[in-house]
């Protein structure tokens, strides 16, 4: 597996970490750390159903992925870019009808009982197959899971799917829920949905709404001296500007998920104690997309669209408004997943006088006023960013003669707004990308999809060439040939435009110094915690 | 002479949470066409009560008022609107009864515009007339009414009370916030008037020295009815009620041998041609 | 003219009239003193304040003009103050107008509204109404309003309630005179002053109220608000404090001007009657 | 004893029909707004297809009309059943009493603090109106009024917080501490120092305001000027006469505010990250959690017609003129 690409800041930044010595011990994985400790977590959200089985997000995982473990973890240098941990090993049939997956023995949930294959069965087709968001996309097919003994489990499928697939999905969809806590109830509305059991290193102690989360170590756990932390508390601090001054309060050692605002960064990075670290995210990227309703005559032609690309100064987006903890995208694959990812596709530099030239072109001469028409522009809600993003596409938009009006509203409305009434022009999105197109950026393009779901191609695009690629990608066992298909998707995607990929972001995670062995895997604030660990 | 207003049985209660209290309890009588009747009692005898029902500003309980020859408390609305210039008032409170900022072009000339009783052109001109019947210049039509004596302001309000050509005046309480000069300057002009005009009025107040001095008829009222009535100098010399014998008890000027304190000549009741 | 002489001499009022008479006139001359959109980026990001003389104030996050920014703020956030509360004062005298004048069943229902949006705290209904509507500068103004005309209402019931027992009411009545034109022509005028009174303090709290949900990040985005431009502030307030002290400063004087002036105002007309009770009853904003 | 029966009463009946219309107004404004508990369900979950919203809304009710929903809501709050959270899967009840006591705590205290303090120097200013003390007293109130609460909760926490750190920047109390008793309590003394200080600072100027005012007219009554000119002391005719004269319409304003407060109260737990009733109602919002909002609302009027009627009962023990006025009006 080759090293990840990092951006040049990134780059940099780690590498005027590594000349701090301070930060030395962050970056060099499963040091020797002394064992004990409470650490104390910002959170910004509780949310409602804790379960992972069932809501496969970030916000679920930060605090559920401590408790509730997947088959495997994401890695920067196991094999496929994945570390065992309750599966040990897995190999796909060369049919793409069957996984079978080694799993761990000696394990136990946190109520004593063993795990076994049958929970994994269980966990696969009563929860992740029929009521996990993405589970019912990458489990579409699943028919059975055979369980020969206590630690194999055969996953059995009626239709070929890709073992890639499977893999890069796996430290998502995976999370294993004991058995005999939910058979035979109401799954959607078991307790344990919100006091979780599970096998990870640590065990939910409570949950004070409005305050915190408290899990404990879990004594039994079958890493060996693992974990080192005696506590995780995640407090809330639901308001952003709150956590870089609870930091520095040192009331708190973590904040993780770019809790601290990026503007904040540059200042905070000089407090003594406290180090930013920008790995760790590498397996959660967000991509920054502008989002494109087709039904607006304007937008589609793709001239116009063309137009609005090169109006877009990446570097401003970048440098000005990631303050470098991004990079600028090319297309719909973002460079953090080499596997995938094709430099190789047409680009639109900044340059507003094309973007003239290419509106002038399609027939949107300026007015008298100096504008060629007018768009209804709604930024998502969900981040500084993609709000400070709209205002600047407004900006952008205005240089090169198009008036967009901002309509910002809160999470419900703007999706329900785009999503559903598609009652926009242009939306300002904010999606993550998955570890695989086939469960992420894919949905954004593809025709077909039914309004009111959420993240999904509302914009009215349909390119029944483009379709047919990511249909036939779902179904490819071969993984060279499924990657040439999505390389082929990028091309098409960045040649038509039906949306645009702007730039494409991690987090930042700010810690005090004391916090080592921190982002020691690519999807570090959503894994487990095992190695983390706090110098007293 | 001819029965103008009569007034059968009226009643009216008022109920809060403190108090129930009948001011008008059972009240009838009737006034001919250019009478002038008088009503004497003592505070809270129920004769303001009396007033706001004639004017409709209050609605009775039961009872039955016929004016003009038809029922006047069946009237609604705008008809009743356009019928109220035939019954006007003259308040006690001679400066409470102006809007604050009101001039004297807008207090007369509201009642006319309203009532329609001369073309919009005319209308300055009547204003004249009508102040020049009051005893005023024309030159006071622009002045604030705050700004004039009390005795011009009372002067104005029987402008005002006369200008949509009622046939019957209620005056509560006119003069007694005047001094004994004023009174009765403002007396004389509504004997007056009534002379020129035939209006009819019903004079309330607690004062039987202005009562005798106006009235051809004077009703004694006593905690909501009419305890005695007649011709106003039988009264004033044989009181037949308890009320009536406090009331003249009250103005020793009065008693029998004392002297009319004016020597005004009351007009006749005009009779219908 | 004899007011303003009034108020001129006493200190209140003549600080406070200054003081707005400077902030109006920078909301007027907004677009001659910075002309174009002050949402533009005009430079490099976050330049500190009295360091360039192109951008005197500095620039934000996002390298506009914060000079620009406030001057225009000064526009929004008068214009939304103004806007919010003759809003209420006007929906305020009507409902307590006809609450007044019509009593029984019509008052009943009207008065059981006002306390309806007297007992529930306004800035919650505000919060609840932007979000739900979506953050625009009509529906901030609306929210305001519907906070704060519940006050004006019952001020104005309760002069009507007095108003309607005069004579001169009675008056107008016993000349026929319409329902209508007694209500606006005789019982309005004398109703008005107690409630043009607290209509200072109302443009106070309305302009602290739209800073409050600006903060929280409703305000609307295509105008250029103090409020949101604190906010924006926020998320470097150690590093470039001045992106909120700025605009801080410039609503805390903006307010304290609106302050000054209705006490002005009330011992100006103080000499008239007696001076307004409870001034400041309105004016507690989040 | 009979007038307290009749206010109490008359707020009674007339708070029945306006906290219906509360209900009723606040139903309708989630009802208008754009987006449901599912899409805010669904947006947190990071996404989900058709299928998934639908058997949602079934479960959530939301499959059902406009009216039957509101006639259900309104038959269970008859039984004094506040409903069922939808954005916290949680009796709508716990978690009101689970908040309600942090935002009391904190209102209420800022509120004695600013009320003792305000009145005590409004007694100081307005004992001598146009002095040195009271035109200073009064100047700083006034700019102290005109300040945002979120602006001076911000620099007060900068301050006391993260550059001197002798107090915490949020919470309620220390997290997870295991404090009991009076250790607990002063814990959480510490953590209200902060947002109880900012809004006391704002409330004082409030009321010190009032207070002077009614002073200055205090001062102005026949009473007090013939009480001065028998000769009474000037300290015993000030806390006599003139301040307690105007200590009335400080009440009245107790009440005046009690929504406000409320109100002002969400801002400041953003800030302070109190998980308080303001908060509770931020999230119930953007939830779109229709059962939580109005339980919230209606909650906070209940104790705003509380307020107001222990504040009519004050009154009416002060002044008895009042209370009958009110009785029968």
């Amino acid at each position: 597996m080759p090293a990840l690409p990092v951006s040049r800041r990134q780059i940099l930044q780690i590498s005027s970490l590594l000349l701090a010595s301070t930060a030395l011990p962050a970056l060099l994985a499963a040091q020797q750390a002394p064992a004990g400790g409470r650490l104390v977590v910002a959170a910004d959200s509780e949310p409602k159903n804790l379960n992972p089985a069932i809501v496969a997000s970030n916000g679920v995982f930060f605090i559920a992925s401590k408790v509730i473990e997947p088959l495997a973890e994401a890695s920067f240098d196991g094999k496929d870019g994945l570390q065992p941990r309750l599966a040990t090993a897995w190999e796909g049939s060369g049919d793409g009808l069957r996984i079978t997956f080694k799993l761990r023995e000696g394990v136990t949930w946190h109520d004593g009982k063993p795990f076994t294959s049958a929970d994994v069965a269980f966990s696969a087709l009563n929860v992740w197959k029929p009521l996990q968001n993405l589970g019912r996309i990458v489990f579409a097919n699943l028919e059975a899971v055979d369980t020969p003994d206590d630690h194999t489990a055969v996953f059995r499928f009626s239709k070929p799917t890709p073992i890639q697939l499977i893999r890069n999905a796996l430290p998502v969809v995976s999370s294993v829920i004991p058995k005999h806590l939910y058979e035979g109830t109401d799954i959607a509305t078991n307790p344990a949905n919100v006091k979780l059991v599970g096998t990870g290193p640590f065990t939910f102690a409570e949950h004070k709404p409005g305050e915190y989360y408290r899990l404990v170590r879990n004594e039994k756990y079958w890493g060996k001296d693992q974990p080192s932390l005696d506590e995780i508390i995640f407090r809330v601090l639901p308001d952003r500007a709150g956590a870089g001054a609870a930091l520095e309060a040192e009331e708190i050692q973590l904040a993780a998920f770019s809790a601290v605002p990026l503007a904040d960064l540059d200042r905070i990075s000089k407090v003594p104690g406290l180090k930013i670290v920008s790995r760790g995210y590498e397996a959660l990227t967000y991509q920054l997309v502008v989002e494109i309703n087709h039904r607006r005559k304007e937008l589609a032609d793709p001239k116009v669209r063309q137009a609005i690309a090169h109006a877009i100064d990446r570097n401003f987006v970048v440098d000005t408004i990631f303050l470098g903890y991004a990079s600028a995208s090319t297309g719909p694959v973002p460079k953090n997943a080499p596997e995938f990812y094709d430099a190789d596709v047409p680009s639109y530099a900044f340059d507003t006088q094309k973007a003239e030239a290419l509106l002038d072109e399609a027939g949107y001469k300026r007015g008298s006023d100096g504008i060629r028409f007018t768009l209804k522009l709604r930024p998502a809600p969900y981040f500084n960013e993609t709000r400070q993003f709209g205002d600047y596409l407004r900006q952008a938009l205005a240089a090169v003669g198009i008036d967009a009006q901002i309509v910002n509203a809160d999470s419900a409305a703007h999706q329900k707004a785009v999503y559903t009434d598609h009652d926009f022009d242009l939306a300002v999105a904010p999606p993550v990308f998955r570890g695989d197109p086939a469960i992420s950026t894919t949905i954004l393009v593809q025709s077909g999809t039914p309004a009111g779901v959420p993240f999904s191609n509302q914009g009215g695009y349909a390119n029944s060439a483009l379709d047919a690629i990511i249909a036939k990608a779902a179904t490819t066992i071969d993984s060279g040939e499924r990657t040439k298909l999505y390389n082929e998707f990028q091309k098409i995607v960045a040649t038509d435009l039906p949306l645009i990929n702007v730039a494409e972001w991690g987090f930042i995670s700010v810690a005090s110094d004391r916090v080592l062995n921190i982002a020691d895997n690519p999807r570090w604030a959503v894994s487990n915690w095992a190695t983390t660990a706090l110098q007293p | 002479m001819k029965t103008l207003l009569s007034v059968e049985n009226l009643r009216k209660r008022f109920v809060s949470a403190e108090r129930d209290v009948a001011a008008v309890d059972g009240l009838s009588f009737s006034l001919g066409t250019g009478e002038t009747l008088g009503i004497a009692g003592a505070s809270g005898s129920g004769k303001s009560t009396l007033a706001r029902l004639l004017l409709r500003l209050i609605e009775p309980d039961a009872g039955g008022i016929t004016f003009e020859g038809s029922d006047w408390l069946s009237l609604k609305g705008s008809d009743l609107r356009h019928r109220r210039g035939r019954i006007q008032m003259v308040f006690q409170d001679i400066l409470g009864a102006f809007h604050p900022s009101a001039t004297v072009n807008d207090a007369l000339g509201d009642p006319l515009r309203i009532h329609g009783i001369v073309a919009k052109a005319e209308r300055s001109s009547e204003i004249a007339r009508l102040l020049e019947r009051v005893g005023l210049s024309s030159a006071h039509a622009t002045r604030p009414v705050r700004e004039l004596s009390g005795g011009q302001r009372q002067r104005v309000a029987i402008a005002r009370a006369i200008a949509s050509r009622p046939s019957l005046v209620v005056l509560d309480e006119a003069v007694s916030a005047l001094d004994v000069q004023l009174r009765n300057r403002i007396l004389e002009l509504l004997v007056e008037l009534q002379r020129e005009n035939g209006i009819s009025y019903l004079f309330i107040s607690h004062d039987l020295a202005v009562l005798r001095a106006v009235s051809h008829r004077l009703a004694i009222m006593d905690a909501g009815r009419i305890v005695e009535t007649g011709n106003t100098t039988d009264i004033i010399n044989h009181p037949s009620s308890a009320a009536g014998r406090a009331l003249i008890a009250a103005v020793p000027r009065l008693t029998p041998g004392g002297r009319p304190t004016n020597t005004m000549q009351k007009s006749e009741p005009t009779h219908e041609p | 003219m004899n007011l303003i002489h009034k108020l001129m001499k006493t200190p209140e009022g003549a600080v406070g009239f200054i003081i707005l008479a400077i902030m109006i006139g920078i909301a007027i001359m907004a677009s001659t003193i910075s002309p174009g959109d002050p949402l533009r980026i005009a430079g490099r990001a976050l330049v500190a304040p009295f360091t360039d003389p192109a951008l005197p104030l500095g620039t934000d996050r996002l390298g506009r003009d914060v000079a620009a920014g406030i001057v225009h703020g000064a526009r929004t956030s008068l214009l939304v103050g103004a806007a919010a509360a003759l809003a209420a004062i006007v929906l305020g005298l009507l409902v307590g107008l006809v609450a007044g004048f019509c009593s029984g069943i019509v008052d009943e229902v009207l008065m059981r509204v006002v306390d309806a949006f007297q007992i529930v705290p306004g800035f919650l209904l505000a919060l609840a109404f932007v979000s739900v509507m979506g953050a625009s500068l009509p529906v901030v103004v609306l929210a305001i309003t519907l906070g704060a005309w519940a006050d004006p209402a019952r001020l104005t019931r309760a002069q009507v309630l007095s108003l309607r027992e005069r004579d001169y009411v009675a008056a107008a009545k016993v000349i026929g005179m319409h329902p209508a034109e007694i209500a606006v022509r005789q019982i309005l005028p004398q109703a008005l002053p107690p409630v043009l009174a607290i209509s200072a303090t109302l443009v106070a709290a309305a302009i602290l109220t739209e800073a409050a949900l600006s903060f929280l990040g409703l305000g609307d985005p295509n105008s250029v608000t103090w409020g949101s431009m604190i906010a924006e502030g926020r998320n470097v307030l150690r590093s470039s404090p001045w992106l909120s002290i700025l605009p801080g400063l410039a609503l805390i004087i903006t307010v304290v001007g609106v302050y000054l002036l209705s006490e002005g105002l009330a011992k100006a007309l103080a000499g008239d009657g007696p001076a307004m009770q409870g001034k400041l009853r309105n004016g507690a904003a989040p | 004893m009979n007038r307290s029966l009749r206010l109490i009463r008359r707020r009674l009946l007339t708070s029945i029909p306006a906290l219906l219309i509360v209900i009723i107004l606040t139903f309708l404004l989630l009802e208008t707004a754009p987006g449901d508990a599912v899409d805010a369900y669904l947006l947190s979950i990071g996404g989900g297809d058709a299928g998934v919203a639908a058997s949602l809304r079934q479960a959530y009710g939301l499959d059902q009309s406009l009216t039957a929903r509101l006639w259900l809501y309104l038959t269970a709050l008859a039984r004094l059943d506040l409903g069922w959270s939808t954005a916290f899967e949680r009796p709508v009840i716990d978690l009101i009493a689970e908040r309600l006591p942090n935002t009391l705590a904190l209102m209420g205290s800022a509120t004695a603090l600013s009320f003792a303090l305000g009145s005590t120097l409004g007694i100081i200013a307005g004992a001598k109106p146009e002095s040195i003390k009271d035109i200073m007293l009064s100047t700083i109130s006034l700019i102290l009024y005109a300040i945002p609460s979120f602006w001076l909760g911000l620099l007060l926490s900068l301050l006391f917080a993260v550059q001197l750190r002798w107090l915490p920047t949020s919470g309620i109390e220390t997290i997870a501490s295991g404090k009991t008793g009076l250790y607990r309590l002063m814990d959480i003394a510490r953590h209200l120092i902060l947002p109880v200080g900012a809004l006391t600072l704002i409330y004082t100027a409030l009321f010190l305001r009032v207070m002077r005012a009614g002073m200055v007219e205090a001062w102005k009554l026949d009473f007090v000027l013939f009480a001065r000119a028998k000769g009474l002391s000037r300290t015993r005719l000030l806390l006599r006469h003139v301040a307690r004269n105007a200590a009335l319409p400080l009440i009245t304003m107790l009440g005046l505010q009690a929504a406000a407060m409320l109100g002002g109260s969400v801002v400041i737990e953003s800030i302070f990250a109190i998980p308080g009733f303001g908060r509770l109602a931020q999230e119930a919002v953007t939830g779109r959690d229709a059962p939580l909002l109005m339980g919230i609302i209606l909650v906070s009027a209940v104790l705003v017609v509380t307020v107001n009627l222990l504040v009519d009962l004050v009154q009416a023990a002060f002044d008895p003129r009042i209370g009958a006025s009110e009785a029968s009006s």
